[in-house]
């Protein structure tokens, strides 16, 4: 964990209401794929979590929507204008979990950390292919990034305007290949759905409201098989036989 | 530079009177990761009750222009874990005063929680949280009403030989008549002030931002009405105080000094920045050279 | 464009629900000079009473993290002036619900003072301050005993056939005791809330910012508590609320609705933006349309 | 009263603790001397007063100290950076008030709106001299300003290390000259004392913590003699004889 102040290097739109900022700063404390960093928003009070998409060196690459007062305030930020971050949060992906080909499976803008993971898992030789869920065409992003990686790319949205029309169990099911381990983060109501849909193991990254992102404040919790755990400490990535549905 | 800044709080001595305030510093052990924790005064820890509790649902948290709402619920382990597992734990890496936190429902239950915390070596102080809800008389806070407020504290001191401190709720009509009702009810010391009670609405999904509906407000936002609370209560009683409530700098720990506490937690300000506590103490003696402050002790209400 | 966006408080249709609140709007023809008044839905004047006072010494304002301090003392030229001069004044440049806010410090001074409102034709509203201290129950003030708050309304409605709304202080345990206490008395509606109080000390100095130690708090900071009183209220009581605390744009206005509030005061605002009400005003029916929200009156108490 | 954003041209020390700062925009309300705008610091909520120091065209000068948190702000800024001022604020100096020959009194950066008195009076063909009284040399700032208009200027520190030793009643008698009215803008104490040396006419600019700056608060209200007024609507300049020294 680290705080430290970080350079905007790039601001740009990715897909609609999404965008893609690459920072430059002291990222040693950074970590590995799921794990994510705090922003102080100029303005507002609470930091505002976001997963590391991307990692270069001494710069990071988030992916963000606009849903609020704080990511609208991010994307009027400018090239050049610096952020407060704290870096290094979190448990990330278990690449090491891996098996012979791993699923990569993400629901909007919850595809943003799976670049990452994908890389990791492509630098420990270990194969995997992707199922994306999108609303619409106009809101997927990373599609080719994945196929770069030499991974199979299925996409679902919701009004059949890019892949199939359905959700991303339906993109997973049009892939072809055997699969034994899982990644997934999005949605809440994806997740589950992921997670009921994939009889293998796997893990979810999850989302909470928070407070500190640093495990002090217990504003994070969710019900797990042990006990109340703290996504931003304890998670945000959690095994799929931890994770409660039925109580979340 | 090399400056005293100690103070004594209910004859516990304190190397500083920078204090992480219940709720917002885990169990202490959590921030050991990023700072030397003996740079505190004292560390008080998360609100714990005689059995576990899972707290609130989600979401707990949302912001508001002076800082935040929570509605946590008091998730914690239970008193015996605390007194077993991380006070122990916390003490091997934390020289100053460790402040247990009692929360209940019933008079009985603060009692024997701070029984259990009583028979614990490494725990300097206890700190009582009378904010939560009376099950018994109708659900008011214990720490709305002098009487219960006195009860409880009488209750807390037959059962413990530690010094007790009652963090008292800001949300009453007249705070002096419940500080000197637990004085009265043998008091050690106050710590003012826990959380306002605010709520937030998301205007899209028009519910409630927490779950809970309505939650506490911390942060720079509660500043002045603890300022002023800390003020109105050190004046009328002979007991310390320790002030609480948006403090986020040295300047605003000096302020609070001056309004009558002796000693200063700090709370939200720890989830915003987690150097948030080790930073104002180490501002405090550059700020009280700018100020004139040659001892600390020398400010305690002195306005 | 072109949207709907009255709302009628008891009996008196406002063209919009915005409205300067008392104290932060003079007696209103001040901002005649830089903006078209017509586009407020009311103005709620400077608190006034039965005699001319001159206020508190200054400073009489301070700022703090979440808005400001204030401790103005009711400066105000008394009633008569208000009815003779102030309030007709007004009237030719402003054709919306004036409200006359009226403080006292005992039940008759109260009640003479709102019967000199009364005799005047131009006032739509009486607002009555009851965060005064009543000098003859021990300086409390009238708005945090229920009884006190219920007999200056009962003494008030006997004065007067205008609608009576009590403005309650925020600074008590139990605001729906309080509330419903007033509308048992005959109130007509409530307004929530009031300033908290509040301190601050000018640490260089040792003393306290304001002359008179502590003042009222108010601006973006109170407004999860504005919040969280108007939604507690507003459920408890069949009388219409008017949500006040905190409010700087569309968008408070419209979480203050959905929490309960029939209209929105803007307070402290003002004094930050002269252009504050006139700006929100123009904002509204872009938020409602964004939020899907038709008509004003079908968000109120939503959530 | 017009609100609207300036830009920073200058910014730069001009004495100890004492900074000019030129901005740059529509100037059409700011009016005459002794008037003020008040400024909109990032970060703090209520607005700071300020007089108008200097005018020109689109550009108006503001000279402050740097005494709190929102001075403090101030000088951290930039050329180039922008600003939400109010202008054309309260009640200035009376031009037409001026007699034979004007006394200009300064007491340390009250010393500021007497330099575009000093050009109004020019203007209007009305003689005038200057009396200042600083801390120190260090805090002195328009002595040379106020010379190149013309006028005698007399200086008195408390220290000596710029003019007279004392205060400014002492430089007011090291002037060589008869007047008839006087200006005056300084602390309260000093302002009491010029007004209790000078037996002739004159006005002062007074100076209360504000609230809104625009007569709606009441936060500013002073004891005059036509009852309590606001300093910052029905002032901040008073005519001497409206003033209860007594009572301020
Ligand atoms: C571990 C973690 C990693 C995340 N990674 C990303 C990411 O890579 N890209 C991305 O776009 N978003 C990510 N999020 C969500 C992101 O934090 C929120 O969208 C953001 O905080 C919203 O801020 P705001 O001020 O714009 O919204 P607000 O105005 O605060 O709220 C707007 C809406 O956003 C939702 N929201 C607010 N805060 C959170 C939060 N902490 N968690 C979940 N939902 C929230 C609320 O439900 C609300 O309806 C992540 C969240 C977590 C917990
Ligand atoms: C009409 C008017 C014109 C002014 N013109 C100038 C000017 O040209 N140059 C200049 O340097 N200053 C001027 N002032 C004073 C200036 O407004 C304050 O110094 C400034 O607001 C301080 O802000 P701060 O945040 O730095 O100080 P704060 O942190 O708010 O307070 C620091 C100290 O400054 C004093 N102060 C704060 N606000 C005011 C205020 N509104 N009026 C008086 N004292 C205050 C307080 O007593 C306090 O001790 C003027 C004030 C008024 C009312
Ligand atoms: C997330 C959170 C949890 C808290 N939990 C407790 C608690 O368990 N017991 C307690 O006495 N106070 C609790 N508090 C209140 C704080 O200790 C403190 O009194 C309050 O937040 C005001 O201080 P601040 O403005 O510095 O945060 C909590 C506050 C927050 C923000
Ligand atoms: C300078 C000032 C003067 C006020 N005077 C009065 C008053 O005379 N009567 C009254 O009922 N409320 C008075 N108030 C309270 C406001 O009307 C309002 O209730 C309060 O400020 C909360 O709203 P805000 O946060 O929008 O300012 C005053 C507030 C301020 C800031
Ligand atoms: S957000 Fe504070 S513990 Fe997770
Ligand atoms: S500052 Fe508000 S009336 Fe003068």
């Amino acid at each position: 964990m680290k705080q430290g102040w970080f350079t905007i290097c790039e601001n740009a739109r990715l897909a609609r209401d999404t965008f893609r900022m690459v920072l430059e700063g002291d990222c040693s404390a950074v970590g590995g794929s799921g794990q994510f960093v705090q922003v102080s928003v100029p303005g507002l009070y609470l930091r505002r979590p976001f997963s590391v998409s991307d990692r270069d060196g001494d710069r990071l690459v988030l992916v963000y929507k606009c849903v609020g007062q704080g990511t609208a305030a991010l994307v009027a930020m400018q090239p050049g204008e610096k952020l407060d971050l704290v870096t290094g949060l979190g448990q990330g992906f278990h690449v090491s979990a891996a098996g012979k080909r791993s699923l990569l499976v993400g629901g909007s803008v919850g595809t943003a950390p799976l670049l990452l993971l994908a890389r990791e898992l492509q630098a420990a030789g270990k194969a995997f292919d992707v199922a994306l869920g999108f609303g619409d065409i106009g809101l997927a992003f990373y599609v080719n990034e994945f196929k770069a990686l030499g991974a199979q790319v299925k996409v679902a949205t919701q009004d059949g305007s890019l892949g199939r029309e359905g959700l991303v169990t339906d993109a997973i099911r049009a892939l072809d290949g055997t699969y034994d381990y899982y990644y997934c983060c999005g949605s809440k109501p994806m997740m589950r759905a992921v997670c009921a849909a994939l009889p293998f193991d796997g893990e979810c990254s999850m989302e909470e409201r928070m407070g500190c992102g640093t495990g002090i404040c217990y504003g994070c919790s969710i019900p797990t098989r042990s006990g109340m755990r703290r996504v931003c400490a304890d998670g945000p990535v959690f095994r799929k036989e931890e994770l409660l549905w039925e109580k979340i | 530079m090399g400056k005293d800044l100690s103070v004594r709080l209910c004859g516990v001595k304190l190397r500083n009177p920078v204090i992480p305030a219940s709720g917002t510093f885990g169990f202490g052990l959590e921030a050991a990761d990023w700072f030397d924790l003996d740079l505190l005064g004292g560390i008080s820890l998360k609100g714990t009750t005689l059995e576990a509790r899972p707290g609130n649902p989600t979401p707990r948290i949302a912001e508001c222009a002076g800082g935040m709402l929570n509605s946590v619920g008091l998730q914690n382990p239970g008193v015996d874990a605390l007194v077993r597992e991380k006070v122990p734990a916390l003490r091997k890496r934390f020289s100053g005063a460790i402040v247990a936190n009692i929360s209940g429902f019933s008079e009985e239950e603060y009692a024997a929680a701070c029984a259990a915390a009583d028979r614990c070596a490494d725990i300097d102080l206890i700190e009582l949280n009378v904010s939560c809800p009376n099950v018994r008389h109708g659900g008011m806070a214990f720490g709305t009403d002098p009487k219960c407020a006195a009860a409880v504290t009488r209750a807390v001191k037959e059962a413990t030989r530690k010094p007790v401190l009652v963090k008292l709720s800001p949300n009453v009509t007249d705070i002096v008549a419940i500080a000197q009702a637990c004085e009265d009810a043998g008091a050690d010391g106050l710590v003012l002030i826990n959380t306002l009670l605010g709520m937030r609405i998301d205007i899209k999904t028009r519910r409630p931002v927490l779950a809970n509906t309505t939650g506490g407000y911390s942060g720079p936002g509660v500043f002045p009405v603890a300022v002023r609370m800390v003020w109105q209560v050190a004046r009328a009683c002979r007991i310390p105080v320790v002030g609480c409530g948006g403090v986020r700098s040295a300047e605003d720990v000096i302020e609070m000094m001056m309004a009558g506490a002796t000693a200063v937690e700090v709370g939200s300000e720890n989830l915003r920045d987690p150097q948030a506590c080790p930073r104002i103490v180490a501002q405090l003696p550059e700020v009280m050279d700018r100020l004139g402050i040659e001892n600390l002790k020398d400010i305690i209400g002195i306005v």
